[in-house]
């Protein structure tokens, strides 16, 4: 790996290697700003006959290279760098440093452990999440699995690695010691390579640590970090979040195919790609200064991802995700879930609920199936709105301030006594919300994402919209570690297309009751107008256009402000627009199906959501 | 077996007691088993008395932390019980001048007295002024005027803490006499007796209908957990 | 500064009360009382009351709560002893026989005319919660035999026709605590139409309050009480001011008015704390 | 007459309005005074207009001083009956004081009044001695001047009695006078001066009773949330991860008192709790009743949660019934073993800060609970979670989820609606009454206060 100036590095290559295509992309520095110019893609190349990443890697690339007219790899198959302008008719060539991160072969799998499980395992927990790994299962002492048990459930599981906590320093021994005796007989088997020894890394009381030590024997490969919980006051996941990428490439990597190669030639550590989407997104939150919540939907899992305020004012980044909520492999799940009412609430014309049930089991057996008619369509992101707001009540149940700290009491807090351990997501403080994931990215219409979103997390106040143009997010996220400038860059530029803006009124009442009045001011867009309880309404605002809006809630009605507060904001247009909701927070839909079908249909002619669209098409 | 015979012994009194409010006949019946208690509860402190014995012991022979707090506490314990048990120090009484025991085991003078005079008073009165430092870290930590609720208890406070000084009463000096129901003392009167009363009258309600209902719940068997949980 | 007392250790706190405490009572400060109707008709009831009646002193405290109850204690005393009033003494609490003896002792040495037995008794302490107090309106003897020096009742002049506490023409309750003044009323005054007056604790004034004027006539909170009372008394009574004993609550007033005002201090302080706190962002 | 009659009624009342009618035990733990609450309300709300003017007096007797040396007149109008809601052993004299017995007289010419009493008949023991030395007429009192009743206790049910009362004065004894029939007291079976009591008693009972019952056939029933319980786990787990104790107290009061039934179900959770995640649990107490009753329920936790092993009955230990005593000790052991979860559920008095503000000092969290109002804004003040009187009783329930537990609460509720609207009828008719003097609207007041709030029986 070598360090360069950041101010020397023009051209950036980055690749993710996902578990079926490897993505690569190409960031270049025109004009003295960073931008993305090009993409290519390949199969990955992890599993048999190749067995071996970087061929995947070099694939992608070479596409890369001739979209670009730039020569990237060499004869040797190498990526060539630095980069070359272009001299005497020769095309430029190389880039100045070559990034990576990695989902294939399932991604990192962990087993985490810890004492309570709403404390110290709940912290080890987030680490492992936020270090992008995939949580296996999470041991401690209060899961009301007796010790066989959770000796078996070890066994059974073949984790890339092991992560230990529990304890504040100082605390507990007894309980840790406990939980590793359980680990040490079990002799986990990690999940590749026969040769190597299980990566234990151990994160808990201080003063456990040598006993921890003395319960295992040569069979794992103890590596001892701060504690993620010196005191239940307070977190400290960066160490033991670096501990497990290390261990990721040391361990892990080093022993998936062709990956001892691929960690030669890239000049960041790689990463795992859902704790690189972690990371590009802190950073926009860090940089903006704002609140971002971000989802990925896939076939079998969705992950979301949080950075919101914490209770001392500092940013918490939260992921989660949820394994059994997608839109192919999991859609079976999401349905059961959520209960087929629930999705068909979505829908706004009678569909026969025996159709339905094929057209489920269908996608489930072939997860590639893309809708082919405007009624498969409709119920595929009806689905994907049951899907995502499961999901998010998932990750606001798991994003929650520190549980087990002491409350400081005010006489103020005779009558209310709130309890610790509440969700610090916070709809109205939501600044941003990022969208990706096929029925997300894909959706023929733009409006159909927007109101996908709206409709699933239920922004309040005044919240943009915006989604992942092509994924590129786990890249940025790793080219942040070295260039966060170019990495941000590229983030606003290229990566997210803005929907636009939603602007939502917390509360409820009757409908049709004033709920708030606008007065909106632009170059493009001046419109005033009231809105009535039930309505939803879109205005064009367009990509990069500003516009100025004045609302005026009702009484009861809440849009950031408190609540009957007037508020002023600069909003930002997109590719929908300005959406004006006042459909109510929480968003309640009729009970009677004929009066909900008749109330979705209105939602979706207000936001323009299937206009045109006779029949799907991709962009 | 063991929880079922409890329960009815429980609900036997229990219920007998509330009838006997209503019923002349079982009226007797009460104090009786306020007696039955006493003698239990007594025969209990033994209990009590040996294991408090017990412990402490068993703390100084293992050098458990703090185990100079037993060996005090234990000191303390045998000492007051010989002293009071065997009146020592106790002089004879006028009416009864051959009996050197007559006398109350805490006559003036005895050794018991002066344990009580001189050890166990300015004890229990540190105790009981200690409040008045821990007021006043509480009153620092918790007295934020965080909300409206808590700006109406901060003026209260206020006016009450004022009201109960010399300095409420002084204020009455300098307002006319319409206006004297704003002194301080006047202002505390009215709370006191107002607000206080009010607020005090609806715990009260509350915490008596708590209190029937809980009674009612354990004469009942329906709530069994000071019995242990789980099932019989 | 903020730095210094957003994170004040208590121990400054307690000091600064300390100071607070000791000064008034080292310097002897002491300030004129201005007495609340409550304390006015309490004094009144004793006041009241034609010499010879008799009143029954339900003395239900110790040693701990001695510095808050021990003056107004005192002070009826004294009110009872200048109105010579028959005087028995009872308690509730195992600690209480040395509070009573106090009592008895400030008779037995300012009033040396009140004769023992004649004038004022000592009936000790009584076990059994409000038991005692039930057996005492109905039917004495059950629960008491004989004094606090085993002289038989029938043998003292006061109690020798003495059935039970139906015609006493007033209950004094000292108390603080359980049991106390709230059984005195519950199991005595209300049901049998005594008068009563009582004196308890600060903290247990409040809940006390909703008793007066009905069940109680008066009620004297903490030392304030005792304060306004012994001034009450110091006017009615001017031989009194010779004898600074007679003047303990007034004098423990001075105290009472430094540390509210340091409590209100701290309160001010915290609150300036928490805002600048919040304005800096730091809450 | 009229007037001693009346004024013993209205002692009566004002005994039933007092909170003495609320005295009423419950396995052996003095319950509530439940009713006496709404009665003592009314009573103070409406006590502008209660008539006081019955305790005045109408002795306006006036007659001419009698020569010094005469015996008095007679008493007149003497009446013997039976006492009311009794066991059946004392009688009710009464009679009109002799006209010449005047308190503001002086020389005075009644000094007392000398009452004597026979046995007329006894039923089933008529060689019992005492009753053939009752034969005739003995002594049995004296009752002073100016005093008009008597009530002579400890009589036989089988037996009929005669009396007479003489006046006695300096001037000798009055001429005799006689009941004309014998009386013998009669055991009544139901105390009719308490009937209201018993109605609103077993309309709130029942309320419970149904309400359970009610549960039981799977009725669901809500309850809101109380943050103060949920933080139980919060507590333990804490107490867990820092490796420390958890310390729990029941109160300073023994067995016998409501509230610490109601803590040691709370400990009761919080022992299965720290069964589960294997934390120290701590219990001194300040009774020896309860040391050996939280040794049970904490054992039979730890049973039920499959840790028997893990159970260790010496830390649960008694310390002293002495209040501040017991406050030294435990102060003094939080202070050494900062334990980090603080449980306070039962009766506190003054010890309650000073627990609360040391546990505060070492970081403890803290949950309390107590029904003594006087405590409650320590509490508040010091500790993370506070219930607050009823939410404290509740907690058995909450915390089980055992719907039968919860319909008991939903019986309180009834409670509560019952209170309220005798509050809103009360208020409304006395307001009414005051506002248009309608004698409907003073007979409802008047009803409420003597019957159903008072001791007048169930009808007016």
């Amino acid at each position: 790996m070598t360090t360069l100036n950041p101010d020397q590095i023009n051209v950036i290559l980055a690749t993710d290697c996902g578990s079926t295509t490897t993505k690569a992309i190409l960031i270049e520095k025109i004009d003295g700003q960073y931008r993305q110019t090009h993409r290519g893609e390949a199969p990955t190349t992890v599993e048999q006959p190749v067995a071996d990443v970087t061929a995947g890697v070099i694939n992608a690339a070479t596409e890369v290279g001739e979209l670009a007219g730039r020569r990237l790899v060499n004869e040797q198959g190498q990526i060539i760098r630095p980069a070359k302008p272009a001299s005497g008719g020769q095309p430029p060539e190389g880039c100045d440093i070559y990034i990576s991160t990695s989902s294939a072969g399932g991604g990192l799998q962990m087993l985490v452990t810890g004492v309570v499980r709403e404390m110290t395992a709940a912290s080890a927990k987030r680490a492992a999440l936020g270090a992008g790994a995939i949580v296996m299962d999470t041991i401690a002492s209060n899961d009301r699995r007796k010790p066989h048990e959770q000796i078996q459930r070890i066994r059974e599981l073949r984790p890339d690695m092991i992560l230990m906590s529990g304890g504040t320093d100082g605390g507990t021994i007894e309980h840790v010691v406990e939980i590793a005796e359980l680990i040490a007989p079990a002799k986990p088997q990690p999940r590749f390579g026969t040769g190597y020894r299980m990566p234990v890394i151990y994160a808990g009381n201080k003063e456990a640590a040598k006993f921890v030590a003395e319960t295992f024997d040569d069979s794992v490969d103890l590596t001892v970090v701060e504690n993620i919980r010196p005191v239940l006051e307070r977190e400290n996941l960066g160490p033991a979040r670096d501990q497990i990428h290390d261990v990721f490439l040391e361990h892990v990597m080093a022993h998936a195919p062709g990956y001892d190669k691929l960690i030669d030639w890239t000049d960041a550590p790689i990463m795992p790609t859902p704790g690189a989407v972690g990371d590009i997104l802190q950073q926009i939150a860090k940089a903006r200064g704002i609140n971002v919540v971000g989802v990925d939907i896939g076939g079998a899992t969705t992950d979301v991802f949080s950075v919101f305020d914490g209770p001392e004012g500092e940013p918490v980044f939260n992921r989660t995700v949820s394994a059994n909520l997608g839109m192919s492999y999991s859609i079976s799940n999401v349905c059961a879930e959520a209960g087929m009412p629930s999705v068909l609430r979505w829908v706004h014309f009678d569909m026969d609920e025996r159709e339905l049930r094929n057209r489920v089991k269908n996608k489930m057996i072939r997860p590639t199936t893309i809708p082919q008619t405007l009624e498969a369509l409709v119920f595929e992101q009806a689905v994907s709105r049951e899907a995502l707001r499961l999901a998010y009540i998932q990750h606001r149940e798991f994003a929650t301030t520190l549980k087990g700290v002491q409350q400081q009491r005010t006489v103020g807090d005779t009558f209310s006594q709130q309890k610790s351990g509440q969700s610090i997501v916070d709809n109205m403080k939501l600044d941003l919300l990022v969208a990706s994931g096929g029925v997300l990215s894909h959706a023929p219409r733009m409006e159909q994402t927007a109101s996908m979103l709206i409709d699933a997390f239920e922004p309040e106040g005044v919240t943009e919209l915006a989604k992942d143009s092509i994924f590129m997010m786990p890249h940025l996220g790793v080219l942040a570690s070295v260039h966060s400038r170019a990495a941000l860059e590229v983030f606003e530029k290229d990566c997210l297309i803005y929907l636009g803006t939603c602007v939502a009124a917390k509360g409820r009442t009757k409908p049709g009751k004033q709920c708030f009045s606008y007065e909106i001011s632009g170059s493009t867009l001046n419109e005033r107008g009231e809105m009535s309880f039930g309505d939803v309404r879109l205005f064009p605002l367009g990509l990069g256009e500003t516009a100025r809006i004045t609302v005026e809630p009702a009484r009861g009605f809440d849009v950031g402000g408190g609540p009957g507060k007037r508020v002023e904001r600069e909003v930002r247009g997109g590719t929908v627009g300005l959406i004006l909701d006042a459909r109510g927070r929480p968003l309640i839909l009729p009970e009677d199906r004929a009066e909900c079908r008749r109330t979705v249909k209105e939602w979706s002619e207000s936001l323009r959501l299937y206009e045109g669209s006779g029949s799907p098409r991709r962009r | 077996m063991k929880r079922t015979v409890p329960i009815v012994i429980a609900a036997a009194t229990g219920f007998v007691l509330i009838v006997s409010s209503f019923i002349p006949l079982t009226e007797e019946w009460g104090s009786a088993a306020m007696q039955w208690f006493n003698i239990l509860a007594a025969i209990a402190f033994v209990l009590g008395g040996s294991n408090l014995l017990r412990m402490n012991l068993q703390k100084i022979s293992d050098r458990r932390l703090g185990w100079g707090y037993a060996a005090v506490t234990l000191v303390a314990f045998l000492v007051t019980l010989f002293v009071g048990l065997f009146k020592v120090g106790v002089q004879p009484t006028e009416s009864f001048p051959t009996y050197a025991w007559a006398a109350p085991y805490n006559q003036e003078g005895s050794f018991l007295w002066w344990l009580f005079e001189y050890m166990y008073k300015p004890l229990q009165a540190t105790m009981f002024s200690l409040l008045a430092f821990f007021i006043a870290s509480a009153a620092f930590r918790a007295f934020r005027a965080k909300n409206p609720e808590a700006i109406a208890l901060l003026a209260t406070a206020f006016i009450v803490l004022m009201g109960r000084t010399y300095v409420g009463g002084l204020m009455r000096e300098f307002l006319p006499e319409r206006l004297e129901w704003l002194s301080f003392d006047a202002m505390t009167n009215y709370i006191m007796s107002v607000f206080n009363l009010a607020g005090m009258r609806a715990i009260t309600i509350g915490i008596a209908l708590g209190v029937a209902s809980t009674s009612l719940k354990v004469l009942l068997g329906v709530d069994r957990s000071y019995l242990g949980a789980g099932d019989d | 500064m903020y730095e210094f007392f957003k994170t004040l250790d208590r121990r400054w706190i307690f000091l600064l009360m300390l100071i607070a405490v000791g000064l008034p009572i080292l310097r002897g400060w002491q300030f004129p009382e201005r007495p609340s109707p409550m304390v006015q008709s309490v004094f009144d009831a004793i006041e009241s009351l034609p010499e010879g009646s008799q009143v029954w002193m339900a003395y239900d405290y110790d040693p701990g709560s001695q510095g808050e109850l021990h003056p107004m204690a005192l002070a009826f005393t004294r009110h009872c002893a200048l109105k010579k009033l028959k005087m028995y003494y009872m308690t509730l609490w195992p600690q209480g026989p040395p509070m009573i003896q106090k009592n008895v002792d400030v008779l037995r040495n300012e009033f040396p005319d009140l004769q023992y037995g004649v004038d004022y008794v000592n009936l000790g302490y009584r076990p059994g919660y409000e038991g005692p107090i039930k057996l005492a309106v109905t039917d004495l003897r059950k629960t008491i035999a004989a004094d606090v020096d085993g002289k038989s009742l029938n043998d003292l002049p006061m109690t020798k026709g003495l059935k039970n506490i139906q015609n006493v023409d007033l209950i004094i309750n000292v108390s603080a605590g359980y049991p106390g003044t709230k059984e005195w009323v519950l199991y005595a005054a209300t049901p049998y139409n005594i008068s009563s007056v009582a004196g308890c604790t600060g903290v247990q004034a409040p809940y006390l309050y909703p008793y007066v004027p009905q069940q109680l006539n008066g009620l004297l909170g903490a030392i304030k009480g005792a304060a306004e009372y012994e001034f009450l008394l110091l006017e009615a009574y001017p031989q009194l001011r010779e004898n600074p004993e007679a003047q303990e609550a007034l004098r423990r007033m001075g105290p009472q008015l430094l540390a509210h005002l340091v409590l209100i201090a701290l309160i001010v302080i915290g609150n300036v704390i928490y805002f600048v706190g919040r304005r800096r962002g730091d809450v | 007459m009229q007037t001693r009659v009346l004024s013993e009624q209205v002692s009566v009342l004002r005994r039933e309005w007092g909170v003495g009618s609320g005295e009423w035990a419950v396995a052996g733990c003095r319950s509530a005074p439940l009713v006496s609450s709404t009665s003592h309300l009314i009573f103070q709300i409406s006590n502008s207009w209660r008539g006081v003017t019955i305790f005045a007096l109408v002795f306006v007797l006036t007659l001419g001083q009698a020569a010094a040396q005469e015996p008095p007149r007679p008493v007149s109008d003497l009446r013997a009956v039976d006492h009311p809601n009794d066991v059946g052993e004392s009688v009710d004299l009464s009679w009109t004081i002799s006209p010449d017995d005047d308190p503001e007289a002086d020389p005075q010419l009644v000094s007392e009044y000398r009452v004597e009493r026979m046995t007329a008949s006894d039923s089933d023991a008529v060689d019992d001695p005492e009753f053939l030395h009752e034969k005739e007429f003995v002594d049995i009192a004296k009752v002073g001047a100016d005093e008009a009743t008597f009530t002579d206790k400890g009589l036989k049910r089988t037996r009929t009695y005669l009396y007479r009362v003489i006046a006695v004065g300096p001037g000798g004894e009055s001429p005799v006078v006689e009941t004309e029939t014998a009386v013998g007291p009669a055991m009544d079976w139901f105390r009719t001066d308490r009937g209201w009591l018993a109605v609103i008693v077993l309309l709130i009972c029942g309320a419970v009773t149904a309400f359970i019952v009610a549960a039981k056939s799977g009725r669901e029933l809500y309850i809101r949330k109380i943050p103060g319980l949920e933080a139980v786990d919060e507590a333990v787990g804490r107490a867990t991860e820092m490796g420390r104790s958890c310390v729990f107290i029941s109160g300073i009061q023994d067995i016998n008192d409501i509230q610490t039934v109601a803590g040691i179900t709370v400990l009761s959770r919080v022992a299965s709790l720290t069964a589960e995640y294997g934390a120290r649990l701590e219990v001194p107490t300040a009774r020896s009743l309860v040391m050996t009753t939280a040794r049970e329920t904490v054992e039979a936790s730890y049973l039920a949660e499959g840790r028997p092993d893990a159970y260790r009955q010496d830390d649960i230990y008694y310390l002293t019934d002495e209040q501040f005593g017991y406050a030294a000790a435990v102060t003094g052991m939080i202070t050494r073993e900062k334990p980090a979860a603080c449980f306070y559920m039962g009766t506190f008095y003054a010890e309650s800060l000073l627990l609360a503000e040391t546990a505060n000092a070492v970081g403890a969290i803290q949950v309390a609970g107590t029904a003594e109002p006087a405590q409650l804004p320590f509490f508040v003040a010091a500790c993370d979670y506070t219930l607050i009187g009823e939410e404290f009783f509740a907690a058995s329930a909450y915390l089980s989820g055992e719907p039968v537990q919860l319909g008991s609460l939903r019986g309180q509720d009834v409670g509560k609606l019952l209170v309220a609207a005798l509050l809103v009828i009360g208020c409304g008719a006395a307001t009414w009454a005051t506002v248009s003097g309608s004698p409907q609207a003073s007979a409802i007041v008047t009803f409420l206060q003597d019957n159903v709030l008072g001791s007048g029986g169930f009808l007016p």
